[in-house]
This record gives structure tokens, C-alpha cells and sequence, in this order.
């Protein structure tokens, strides 16, 4: 194997610190597959659990419970016809929805997995993220505009409206988590990914819980603020069905709406991310400030390998709950050998976990820690995407002018107000 | 509160007797039998005796009539009094709600349509009913001043009957479409009959049904 | 687009040179494939920006003419033809048109007949209230009442199935009582379904009634007053949320209302949450009402001595009910033959529906969405 | 505070291709640039000049000033030109984009335009000796750091804009009061 393939695989830098141009390829397209995939698995679980909130049974047909319905939606959707209206503005609606999907991939780049596992950590990574996260909303106005129709138009003008004013709270309310991050002796805060998450690290508690409940306030304006910018549920204006039918995207079809949604559901994973890595520890995994022995480092390792085995166990109570028809035979089939595959996972992440458990340098060690953090990392933002699910289920849909008061009059000035007294009391404390 | 129990309810009527038509035509008309006069019997109006009844004969004459029929009320009353009669009973005799508006078709008479306001009290709990005779191609004032309930509720007799109401504000088609020819509800209009022409041009249906 | 040419004739759009930076009223047509207007109804709304300075409604595009079908079948034909107006309360359709019928001809249906009426009739006052419910909420973006509701309605249906082989069509009654004798274990049927879904109601309300966002979408909302109402002839549960205590059921008691003991909920405000909470209450005093007349059902027999051919004698009648959206109306004119010499239904949703300008100018597109979900409009009802 | 910082700059975080990139940017910026001035369609122009803003923010990040890049795309491209976008689709575009423009324009901008290329140029000539032929020497803390130093001081100490900084927000907040008060009919 060439060397710099074999160089990297010890380090404890992101191949774009390292200057590492291979691995930071390899770990671009990692991280593209990894989220394409997760919009995948996103799509059938919104689907199947929104189902089950509302006493219907989702997808059933396409594979075992419907496990390959997201496939057969993308094929259709890849093969039906591309609809430019007549009236559009044919260059426009067709880079709008790169200019979303771009956006909201390219953020991607410095989400950090690991201290390691992300593809470059940047001096300003927070910034970046706010910023490239941002331009997503160019793709959704433009869109509307493009469409040259008066739905999409109004919600295009509302999500431009929404979006702009709920940057404002959530920009206040990463602040006051950066100040958290120069809680230290030399009293330099970080705007990188991984420095904050370090900072959390080193300071022994995850800035959710630090200077309680300032902390707290300022995560739930963020995650408040997180829905608004990713235009879901109840925030959903911008695509409000009911009053626009599809707001800015009402007249897109086949694959370009495709993009949008790939587009949306990545933007609901990277805000997550990115509250995931501010106030929750990033890829610190739970506990990691008290119960620090070597025993537990190893108790907590096997979290990824029981998850998985858990699934495998859950597939194989289903495959035993199928109707024993021979209609069924074949989705039974396909369900065992999903379970087999997922058992198989588990089976690989334990024996990992167990071989890895010893804090040498060795390349198993360094595989176990890295799984560890991913796993950690994911497990939180699944919470976060759980959640999203759960809002949709649950609330109406507010109206544009609520939202706006919310935005302006209740988010602003407590985040305000929260970045006042976390400096206050920051200075006092140091 | 039962039924609307002004005065008594008809008795009913010994079988097989033969009554004229059941529409009293108001004073002013002149009695038409509106269809089969072979008709089955059936209970008969009676006059109707309120203390409603005799202040506006008082003040109206002829011009009004006031009879029951199985117990429901109504006032045929001259085209001429038409805006006034509606609004008195408004505002004296509170019948603030006008439940509805239509028109019924005779073609073989003079005065081709009935138009009739239902009409409820909810202080009284009682319904009326006020018809009135007119020709066609005449019109009628319009009562939206006096209910504004009545703006849709005129459009669809202007549409199903192509009576005129002077003085609505926005008298235009409402179920039919705009440039629609013929008034459906008109005795003269065949069940199967539709304007082809339309159809043809804005349906793009070569047949035209 | 549409045929029609009359796009917005009373919004005054006088085509004026638009000035260089005109940013104000827009013109959308709402419907008439809308996901919100429950139907094919067409609003056209004028908006400055997202507020609404005026509306028009185009209606008609559902318009089969029931009432010139009427004047060509005898009344035993025409009987189905009224389910199909508001076909999510055919029954309770069906129960004016034959109590119309009845009453012209002079007859009066058996009192087993008209508690089996009842019952039927409420059955559909609450499905038809669930349905407002699930599509009202979806609405104002709510997914999950929907299904909760839809579950809950199908009992109803099944009820209905079993009944008379229909579930929504029903026509279920015959001039002069019920052509079914009720199947064996109906009375079980509906008591065990009065046992189910009791709590299911208080499960849609724990998702909506004191749900924050569900409050500010509804309260102040599509505000219309009891005068207001009253004037513009709105009847129904929208009239009794103004503060009215109406309802045909107790002030002109037909069918065998005046037998049972409930209440007429009123609301105060006359905005959306009031008119949804009367709804809710109506789901439940139905349920009473279904419960003292299923345990009540007298022996005897379904139907009055009515000929085979019905030939109501000359005369004319308007006989009306509490239909689920307000007072359903048949005004009908006999000539003596066997065909209705004129039939005019006073349809609830159609006068309702006019009131829509009224209660939301001055309010944002959201709240048409709102308002048009609570006045409860079926389209069916209102073209006719 | 950062820990890759450091190693970063000492293990070879130096852009690579930095050439190419450098052209490729500016190659957009102009490009950009150009489509702002050159397209009929508001719409058309306002995408464009996110493409410049994009590509000059990636200037600078190869200028080792990330801040002042992450600044860039975030106030200008995320938020003026959302706003730029959300003005430009209330006009009556169909209108403007038949308005003949550079009418009579034409001489004034040209001239203008050869005037700043001459100062480009001279400051160029003249200022030769400012410009170092390899890498200026990095600073030593990052860039970041070292803006927040001038703008707000640090230890006690203000910083060199420290007041003019405080002017420019406070000249913000009057501007946004204005704005509001223009704008709204009753308050």
C-alpha cells in the first residue's frame, strides 16, 4: 500500500490539518455516501414512524416493512419526467436546487465526527458552517422566484423571511456557546469544531449543563431556531401544504424535487450536528467526566456493537412474526438476511471493541476510539432527527406572523440576554 | 314550541274531496291552477289570522294575503310591496333571518314566477314565507340592503331562473359559468338540454354534451 | 385555467400601469385544486403581501343540478339523488327529504322509525363532525387528527354497512320510515361503539385543545359576530360559537328530538376555537342523545301506511333539519303528481360559505386556510 | 487555544495548487463581475454577484484570513444578497429588464473604469517594494485572534479600533431605528 495511505491511518489529525489530499477525498466521499445513505434511512424512518404516531403502518409493500420503498421512490423519481414550466426561468430553476443540495453538503466538510473523523477542521469552522448553512436559502428563494408563480413566489418570500430573521437567534445563541469554549486559563476561546468540542472535553462537562441553566437556554433557542431554518414542522411555512400546496418547490417534479428534499433532510442532520457539537459533547460519549476508568472506556465500546446486535434482534422477531404464507416467503428471506447483515455488523463492532480495548497504538485501538466517536456523534443527532419526526407529529403549523413574533420578540432577546450574562458570569468565574 | 302554531293547524281533509289548486295566487293575480288539477286531495290553506296579519292588511289591503298550509304560514303579497313588506317584517316583526330565497316556474301563466323569501324569527321561533307574482323579463328589488344573506342566495335565482334583482350589487352567475346561456330551472329548459355552444368552445367537446 | 371569465370581478382590477416598483396586491387563485379548500372550491384572493384585502369565492364547478334532476323523478326516485349534496352527512340529508316529503303528504313516520332515524342521524352528525375535525386540523397542520378520526369514523361506517349495505351514500330512510328493520345486534353495535369512542374524543383533545400553537392559529380568528352571523343567514355550529343558542333540534323539534334530554353548546367569541369547541361538544352531546335513544327504541313498526305510488297532494312545504353544518332546508312545490313540481334545497354550506369574506379580511392566507376548514363547507352541498 | 493551529502551519497546511486556485477565483470574480453589470435580468445579475462575493471570499481564505471569508459569506452572500433576492423579486421585472440601460452611461463608466485600472497600475509600479516576491511570514496567532485583538484589545488594554468599531455599531443601530420608523406606518 502506498505509503501516505498507510502514514494517515496512525495520526490524531484531520487529513486537512495533515495536508492529506488522499484521505481527505476518501473521507469526502465517506462522509457523502454516510449522509446519502442517512437521508435514505431517514426517509423510511420518517415515514414509518410518523405512521405508527398516527396508527397507520407506513410502507409495507416494497421489501419486508417497506425497507426498500426509499430505493423504489429514488428510482421513480430519477425516471419521471423533468417538468420545466414554460413560463419559468429555465437557467434559474435548474441551479436552484444545486445551489440548496450544495449548501447544505458543503458544510459537511468541517462536522467533526472525531478529533479526527472529519475532513478538515477549520480555524473559523463554526463561522463556516452559519455561513455556507445560510446560503441554502438562496437556493429556496431563487426557486420560488424561477418558478414564475405566485405559490412558490410567497414561499419563497416567507422561508427568505424565516430563515434570515432565525440566523439572528441562533447566530446570538452559538456565541454564547463560543464564550463558553474560552473558559480556560489562557482565556482564548475557539471557533473551530473540534476546539469546542475539545473545550468541552477539557473543561469536564458539556456546555448544555455549564452555568446552568444558561447553557440549557441557549440550546433550546438553538434548537428551536434549527427547525425554523430547516423549514420542517412547525415551522413548515415555507412548504406550508395546506396554504401554498408546496410552497417553493410546488412546481418542481422528479428528480430536481428529489434534490430539494435530499437537500432539506441534509440540513436537518448538519444544524443537528452542529448543536450536537456545541452543547452536547460532540463525540464525547456520556458520563466521559465520571465514570473515566479504563473499565468503563471499554463498557462503552460495546454501546455500537449491542445496538447494532439489538437491531439484528428486532429484525429477527420480525422475521419470525411474518405470515408464515408463501406470499411471504421471499419477504422473509430478504428481512433474515438484512438481520444477518446487521447481526454480522454487531458481531464486527464487539470483536473490535474487545480486541480494541487495550490503549496501545495499535490500528484496532485507533479503529475501536474512532467507532466509538462515530457512534456517539450519530446516536445523538438520531435523537435530533427523531425529534423532528416527533414535532411533525404532534404540532400545527404556525402562522407566518406568529412565527415571525417568536423570532424577533421571544428568541432574540432571550438569546441576547443569555450572551449578556454567560459573558457576566464567565468573567466572574475566571 | 313545536310548529309554527299561529293558528290551528288544518283539519284534515274528508277523502277523496277535490280541492282548486293549492296556490293562492295574490289578490292581484288572477287564479291559476299551476298543473294536473286531478290532484290527489289533500289538506287545504286556510286563512291565516295573527295580529301580524291584520296590522299590515290594515295597512296594505289587497295587496296581501295571508294563509296556512299544514301549518306553515305565508303572506302573498303584491310585487308592488316588495322591498317595503320584507323590511317591516324585519324591523317590526323580527324576522331577522332569511333563511332563503327562490322562485318557482309556471310556464302557462301570466305571471310566470313565484319568487318566495323564507323567512325565521328567532325571537318568535316562527317562519313565514312571503311570495310574490312576476312576469317574465320584469324584475324585482333586491333585499341584500335588508339581509346580506341574500346576495348569493339572488344570484342563484338570477342563474336558475334569470330573474332580475334590482339593486344587488354583484348580480352575476354563481353555479353556472359566466357566459352560460338559459336558466336551468325553467320549465322550459330540458333536463338534457345544455348551451353546446359553450361546452364546444370552452370544453373543447365536439358533441357539446 | 378555468373557463371562466369573471376572474375577479368585485376586487376592482382595473388594469392601471403597475408604477416601476409595485410591490403591492397580489391576485392568487386559491383552488380550484387546492389542497385546503375541501374540494372544488375556488377562492380568489386579493393580498397585499400576505394579508388579505378581499376574496371572492367561485363556486359551481361541482354543480350537478339535483334540483332540475328533482323535477324529473318521482319522489321515491329522487331520494338517493339528496345524499349526494352533502355526501359526508348523507343521512342526515336523506332525513330532511323524507320528512319534507312526509310532511307534505301528511303523514307521520312510526316511532320506532324516527329513533331509528335519530340515531342514524347522529351516528353522522359525529362522523361528519370527525371528518371537519381531521381535515380542519390538517389544515392548520396537524397531520395526526386526521387519522385518529378516520379511524374512529370507519366504526361509524361499519355501523352503517351493516345497516343498510351503504357506508357514505347511505340512503338509508324510505318516505314514510325506514325501509330496514335494524339488523340483530345493532343496538350492541352503536353501545359498544358509544363506549369506544368516548375517550377517543378526549384523545383529539388533548392533542388540540389546550395545544399552544393550536390556540394562536384558531383564537381571534375569523372572528364573526352574532349579528354578523344572523344577518348573513350562517347557521350551524358557526352560528352557535357567535353566542346564537339555536338549534333546529330543540326550537322546531322534528323526528323524535323532543323525546331526549341534551344540550345546545354555545361558544362566546365566534372565532375558529370557539366554533371547534362547539363541534366537540356537539360530538358529545350526540353521543347522549344516541344513548337515550338506543336504550329507548320502541317496538313496532318501520313504516306509516304510505301508498306504493307516493302522490303528495298540491301544496307546497319547506321543512327543515339540523343538518351537521346547519339548517338543511327542502322547500318543495307538489303538483299533485308524482314528480316534485319543484324542489329547492336551502343548503347549510352554501349561505355558510358566504360569510367567508366577512371573517377573514384584514387576516394573513393562513387564516383563510382556517376559516375556510371551519365553516365546514362541503362542496357537493354548495353546487348542488 | 486551537491545537491543530499550530501544526497546521508547521505540517503543511500551505494550500496546494495555490495558482490554480488563485486564478480560478479571481477567474469567477471577474467573470462574475462582468455577468452583474452585463444581464438584463436583476434576478440573473443578483446570482452572479454571489458567485463574485463566493469567489472572493475564497481569496481570502487563501489569504490565511478565514475569518474575514467566513464573514464574507455569511453577512453578504447569506444575508444582503437574501435580501438583494427578496427586493429584486417584488419588481416588476418583466419592465425593467426592457428599460434600455448604460444610456449615455456608457463614456462615464469607461473612464472611470480606465481611471481606477491606471490606479491599480501606478500603485502597482510605484508601490513595488510594499509587495514581497514569496510568502509573507505568518502571523503568529491566527487571523481571527488577531482582528478580535484590534477591535476589542485585550487585558485591560483597547484595541487600536476599539472606538471606531463602537461608532460603526451604534451608527448601525440609528440606521436600523431609521429604517423602522420609515417603514412603519403606526408604532
Amino acid at each position: 500500500m502506498p505509503n501516505f495511505v498507510m502514514s494517515y491511518l496512525g495520526s490524531t489529525v484531520t487529513p486537512g490539518e495533515a495536508g492529506n489530499q488522499f484521505w481527505a477525498l476518501i473521507y469526502v466521499l465517506i462522509i457523502f455516501t454516510g449522509v446519502s445513505v442517512a437521508v435514505i434511512a431517514m426517509n423510511w424512518i420518517e415515514r414509518k414512524a410518523l405512521a405508527h404516531f398516527q396508527v397507520r403502518l407506513g410502507p409495507m409493500r416494497v421489501g419486508p416493512h417497506g425497507l426498500l420503498q426509499p430505493f423504489a421512490d429514488a428510482l421513480k423519481l430519477m425516471l419521471k419526467e423533468d417538468i420545466i414550466p414554460a413560463a419559468a426561468d429555465q437557467f434559474v430553476f435548474w441551479v436552484a436546487p444545486l445551489i440548496g443540495l450544495l449548501a447544505a453538503f458543503t458544510v459537511y466538510t468541517v462536522i467533526p465526527f472525531g478529533p479526527s473523523q472529519a475532513v478538515s477542521d477549520m480555524n473559523i469552522g463554526i463561522l463556516f458552517m452559519l455561513g455556507v448553512s445560510s446560503l441554502g436559502v438562496l437556493g429556496i428563494v431563487v426557486a420560488g422566484w424561477a418558478s414564475n408563480s405566485h405559490y412558490p413566489l410567497i414561499g419563497a418570500l416567507r422561508s427568505s423571511a424565516q430563515m434570515v430573521s432565525y440566523e439572528v437567534a441562533m447566530g446570538l445563541a452559538v456565541v454564547s456557546a463560543v464564550l463558553m469554549t474560552s473558559m480556560n486559563e489562557k482565556g482564548t476561546g475557539t471557533l473551530s469544531m473540534i476546539g469546542i468540542v475539545q473545550a468541552q472535553q477539557q473543561q469536564g462537562v458539556w456546555f448544555i449543563f455549564k452555568f446552568f441553566p444558561l447553557g440549557f437556554i441557549a440550546f433550546v433557542i438553538f434548537s428551536i431556531a434549527m427547525i425554523a431554518e430547516t423549514n420542517r414542522a412547525p415551522f413548515d411555512m415555507a412548504e406550508a401544504e395546506s396554504e401554498l400546496t408546496a410552497g417553493y418547490h410546488t412546481e418542481y417534479s422528479g428528480l430536481r424535487w428529489s434534490l430539494f428534499m435530499l437537500a432539506e433532510y441534509a440540513a436537518m442532520i448538519a444544524v443537528s450536528s452542529i448543536a450536537v457539537t456545541l452543547w452536547l459533547g460532540g463525540w464525547m460519549r456520556p458520563f466521559a467526566n465520571l465514570l473515566h476508568a479504563p473499565a468503563w472506556d471499554f463498557i462503552f465500546s460495546l454501546f455500537p456493537g449491542l445496538t447494532f446486535g439489538s437491531l439484528a434482534a428486532i429484525a429477527f422477531v420480525g422475521v419470525t412474526r411474518m405470515p408464515a404464507h408463501s406470499f411471504f416467503k421471499i419477504q422473509r428471506i430478504g428481512l433474515a438476511v438484512f438481520a444477518a447483515l446487521l447481526g454480522f455488523i454487531a458481531l464486527l463492532l464487539l470483536a473490535i471493541a474487545i480486541v480494541g480495548r487495550s490503549a496501545d497504538a495499535s490500528l484496532a485501538a485507533r479503529f475501536n476510539e474512532g467507532i466509538d466517536y462515530v457512534y456517539w456523534f450519530v446516536l445523538k443527532v438520531a435523537v435530533f432527527m427523531y425529534l423532528f419526526i416527533w414535532y411533525r407529529a404532534t404540532w400545527p403549523r404556525y402562522r407566518f406572523d406568529q412565527l415571525m413574533r417568536i423570532g424577533w420578540k421571544v428568541l432574540l432577546p432571550i438569546s441576547l440576554g443569555v450572551l449578556v450574562v454567560t459573558a457576566i458570569v464567565g468573567v466572574i468565574v475566571s | 314550541m313545536a310548529e309554527e302554531v299561529k293558528s290551528p293547524a288544518p283539519p284534515p281533509p274528508p277523502e277523496g274531496e277535490k280541492k282548486p289548486a293549492a296556490e293562492k295566487p295574490a289578490a292581484a293575480a288572477a287564479p291559476v291552477a299551476p298543473a294536473k288539477p286531478a290532484a290527489p286531495a289533500g289538506p287545504v290553506p286556510v286563512p291565516w289570522t295573527s295580529p301580524l296579519v291584520e296590522k299590515y292588511r290594515s295597512q296594505y289591503g289587497s295587496g296581501l294575503d295571508a294563509q296556512t298550509y299544514l301549518g306553515q304560514n305565508y303572506l302573498t303579497v303584491d310585487r308592488s310591496l316588495i322591498p317595503d313588506i320584507l323590511r317591516l317584517l324585519r324591523d317590526e316583526e323580527q324576522f331577522d333571518y332569511c333563511v332563503d330565497i327562490t322562485a318557482v316556474h309556471y310556464p302557462k301563466r301570466e305571471k310566470q314566477f313565484d319568487v318566495l323569501w323564507i323567512l325565521y324569527s328567532f325571537p318568535r321561533n316562527e317562519r313565514v314565507r312571503v311570495k310574490t307574482q312576476i312576469a317574465d323579463g320584469a324584475s324585482i328589488p333586491s333585499s341584500v340592503p335588508i339581509w346580506p344573506t341574500a346576495n348569493w342566495l339572488e344570484r342563484e335565482v338570477y342563474d336558475m331562473f334569470g330573474i332580475k334583482f334590482d339593486g344587488h350589487p354583484d348580480l352575476k352567475r354563481i353555479l353556472l359559468p359566466d357566459g352560460w346561456k338559459g336558466h336551468p330551472l325553467r320549465k322550459d329548459y330540458g333536463i338534457l338540454q345544455q348551451d353546446q355552444e359553450w361546452v364546444q368552445i370552452n370544453l373543447g367537446i365536439e358533441s357539446g354534451q | 385555467m378555468s373557463p371562466r371569465t369573471n376572474d375577479s370581478a368585485n376586487l376592482d382590477l382595473e388594469t392601471r400601469e403597475k408604477p416601476y416598483l409595485d410591490s403591492n396586491e397580489l391576485i392568487i387563485n386559491m383552488g380550484p385544486q387546492h389542497p385546503a379548500t375541501h374540494g372544488v372550491l375556488r377562492v380568489i384572493l386579493k393580498l397585499d403581501g400576505e394579508k388579505v384585502l378581499g376574496t371572492e369565492c367561485v363556486i359551481g364547478y361541482l354543480h350537478r343540478g339535483v334540483e332540475k334532476i328533482a323535477e324529473n323523478r318521482t319522489y321515491t326516485m329522487f331520494n338517493p339523488y339528496v345524499d349526494r349534496m352533502d355526501y359526508v352527512a348523507a343521512v342526515s340529508n336523506g332525513l330532511g327529504y323524507c320528512e319534507a316529503v312526509e310532511k307534505l303528504m301528511n303523514v307521520e313516520a312510526p316511532a320506532r322509525a324516527k329513533y331509528i332515524r335519530v340515531i342514524l342521524t347522529e351516528l353522522n352528525r359525529i362522523a361528519s363532525h370527525q371528518l371537519w375535525l381531521g381535515t380542519h386540523a390538517l389544515d392548520i397542520g396537524a397531520m395526526t387528527p386526521l387519522f385518529y378520526t378516520f379511524r374512529d369514523r370507519e366504526e361509524i361506517l361499519k355501523i352503517f354497512e351493516k345497516y343498510c349495505g351503504a357506508r357514505l351514500t347511505t340512503h338509508a330512510f324510505r318516505i314514510g320510515g325506514c325501509q330496514y328493520e335494524t339488523y340483530a345486534g345493532f343496538e350492541k353495535d352503536v353501545k359498544n361503539f358509544l363506549s369506544f369512542v368516548a375517550p377517543k374524543i378526549d384523545e383529539y383533545e388533548t392533542l388540540l385543545t389546550t395545544n399552544r400553537i393550536w390556540l394562536e392559529r384558531t383564537k381571534n380568528v375569523g372572528v364573526i359576530s352574532a349579528a354578523d352571523a344572523i344577518a348573513l343567514g350562517v347557521t350551524g355550529p358557526v352560528l352557535r360559537a357567535s353566542g346564537v343558542k339555536w338549534d333546529l333540534r330543540k326550537a322546531q323539534p322534528y323526528a323524535a328530538y323532543s323525546e331526549f334530554d341534551f344540550e345546545i353548546p354555545i361558544g362566546t367569541n365566534g372565532d375558529t376555537y370557539d366554533r371547534y369547541l362547539v363541534r366537540m361538544a356537539e360530538i358529545r352531546q350526540s353521543l347522549r342523545i344516541i344513548e337515550q335513544a338506543v336504550n329507548g327504541i320502541p317496538e313496532g313498526p318501520i313504516m306509516a301506511k304510505v301508498p306504493k305510488v307516493i302522490k303528495p297532494p298540491v301544496g307546497e312545504i319547506y321543512h327543515s333539519i339540523e343538518a351537521p353544518k346547519g339548517e338543511l332546508g327542502y322547500f318543495i312545490v307538489s303538483d299533485g303528481s308524482t314528480q316534485p313540481y319543484r324542489l329547492r334545497v336551502r343548503p347549510p354550506s352554501f349561505v355558510n360559505l358566504q360569510a367567508l369574506d366577512v371573517m377573514v379580511r384584514g387576516l394573513l392566507v393562513a387564516d383563510v386556510v382556517a376559516v375556510i376548514g371551519t365553516l365546514d363547507i362541503v362542496l357537493g352541498e354548495v353546487d348542488r | 487555544m486551537n491545537p491543530g493551529m499550530n501544526s497546521a502551519f508547521n505540517s503543511g497546511m500551505a494550500p496546494v495548487a495555490t495558482p490554480f486556485f488563485f486564478y480560478m477565483l479571481s477567474g469567477l470574480a471577474i467573470v462574475g463581475g462582468l455577468l452583474v453589470i452585463t444581464r438584463r435580468n436583476a434576478v440573473h445579475s443578483a446570482l452572479a454577484l454571489i458567485v463574485t462575493l463566493l469567489a472572493v471570499a475564497g481569496l481570502y481564505l487563501m489569504l490565511y484570513a478565514p475569518f474575514v471569508a467566513g464573514v464574507q459569506i455569511i453577512v453578504y452572500a447569506g444575508g444582503i444578497m437574501v435580501l438583494f433576492l427578496f427586493v429584486i423579486m417584488l419588481v416588476n421585472i418583466e419592465r425593467s429588464s426592457k428599460e434600455r440601460r448604460f444610456n449615455r452611461m456608457w463614456p462615464v463608466g469607461l473612464a472611470a473604469a480606465c481611471a481606477l485600472m491606471a490606479l491599480f497600475v501606478s500603485a502597482f509600479v510605484k508601490g513595488r517594494a510594499l509587495f514581497p516576491d514569496r510568502m509573507m511570514s505568518l502571523p503568529e496567532s491566527s487571523n481571527t485572534q488577531q482582528i478580535a485583538t484590534m477591535l476589542y484589545g485585550e487585558a485591560g488594554r483597547m484595541g487600536q479600533y476599539t472606538f471606531a468599531f463602537e461608532i460603526a455599531s451604534l451608527l448601525l443601530l440609528v440606521a436600523i431605528l431609521g429604517a423602522v420608523i420609515m417603514t412603519k406606518k403606526k408604532i
